[in-house]
């Protein structure tokens, strides 16, 4: 599973995309947020307000009870400042 | 009968030329009464040294071309160009670039403002920025103001598009 | 702290160019964060061959430089033009051009309706349409639509302005 | 005083301008209007319909009961249609 981080998220977990393999009952985005913020103190600092930070799956858009499937793109980033 | 050409979407680092796009809207065509555009541009509000903007290239891209479809059916156009810029932006610098063309100027106006509220609520852009007195750097918070500018669009039509 | 430039106003028979004015109206400045514009175009309804346009020199400049002044009291500007062309125009050509610019998006989008609602509605203009089939000529007349539009403004400000 | 017509009103009237020195009892624009029409076929034409033409004096829209000097520029024209 790719996942990928922008703006702060990137900064505090320290990199902008890594490959993951979560273990079979991170079924979710929001499973997956908590899984991830284990993986290092930077990922922990990156989840620890997980109401600041918004998700795509696959491009879309994704609510933290999206189901997440192995091949997915996984996004995660603050509320978005276009314009 | 208004036929809409396919809304041009770019997310560039280099500048956008305004009359350059505008002509690509209207060029060989006898039906464009309207041309509206929105510019935004680089303040140097409160220090700033310059912005740094941020996308996800591929999901910005599709977003915005999903936000210019809705426009396309929501109002009667003949043509819709957004162009983002992305990277370091300093004070004075255009940042984005809407364009809508109509036969009728209502549909131009109206859809170019929808087009810019959504583009500050709905298009995965980030920014930072940077001082001139070295304060370091500050990542641009969403704002409510801007949700409620593109909310009153989803209140005025019914809609509930991102 | 908004600093309006005087409004620039022009009547002419010469094409205008969009990114020039544009320019213009941001040129040294970093308060400027956002530009709207307009721009309306002689559209070949009906068998349409020319627009000629006419007006009255002198007091047609003075009603757009009234209503230019009024957006910029209405509004925060930081300056505005407008560019109207008279003359013989052709389907495709651009016939006039207004510009505001702001701090803030809403006051340039807002400002920029407003004006080409009025010069609608206010400005003292004539068209006559010219045919290709040889119908002879036939001079435009008011539109109601044009009438209600422009009362929007008015009904939503309780100004009375021309 | 300088009388001005623009768009069909000059059409109809021949010219775009015309020097008129009217008798003191046209005192106000619709009576100014009554009088031009007396001048020519063309005038009459022009003002058969007083409700579909607008004024202004010295480059202000003017009602019809606007007053009138002798040095005044008064511009007859139908319903702007500008933009």
């Amino acid at each position: 599973m790719q996942v990928l981080y922008f703006a702060w998220v990137r900064q505090k977990v320290g990199v902008g995309a890594e490959e993951v393999a979560p273990p079979p009952d991170v079924a979710d985005v929001a499973g997956l947020m908590r899984w991830l913020s284990g993986r290092s103190p930077g990922h922990a600092a990156a989840f620890a307000n997980a109401g600041a930070i918004r998700a795509a799956v696959n491009q879309d858009f994704a609510a933290p009870d999206r189901r997440l499937s192995p091949g997915d793109e996984v996004a995660f980033f603050p509320p978005v400042t276009g314009g | 009968m208004t036929t809409a050409a396919a809304p041009g979407v770019r997310v560039q680092e280099a500048p956008f030329d305004l009359s350059a796009e505008s002509a690509a809207l209207t060029a060989g065509r006898e039906d464009v009464g309207a041309v509206a555009s929105f510019v935004g541009l680089c303040r140097a509000d409160d220090g700033l040294a310059a912005l740094v903007l941020e996308h996800y290239p591929g999901m910005t891209e599709r977003a915005i071309a999903g936000i210019a479809a809705e426009a396309c059916e929501r109002w009667p156009l003949t043509g819709c160009t957004v162009v983002h810029r992305v990277g370091r932006l300093r004070p004075g610098e255009p940042i984005v670039l809407v364009l809508t063309a109509s036969p009728h100027r209502a549909a131009a106006l109206e859809s170019c403002a929808f087009l810019i509220d959504w583009l500050k609520t709905g298009a995965p852009f980030w920014k930072r920025e940077e001082f001139t007195d070295g304060r370091g750097e500050r990542w641009v918070e969403a704002k409510a103001e801007d949700d409620a500018a593109a909310a009153r669009w989803a209140a005025r039509a019914g809609s509930a598009a991102a």
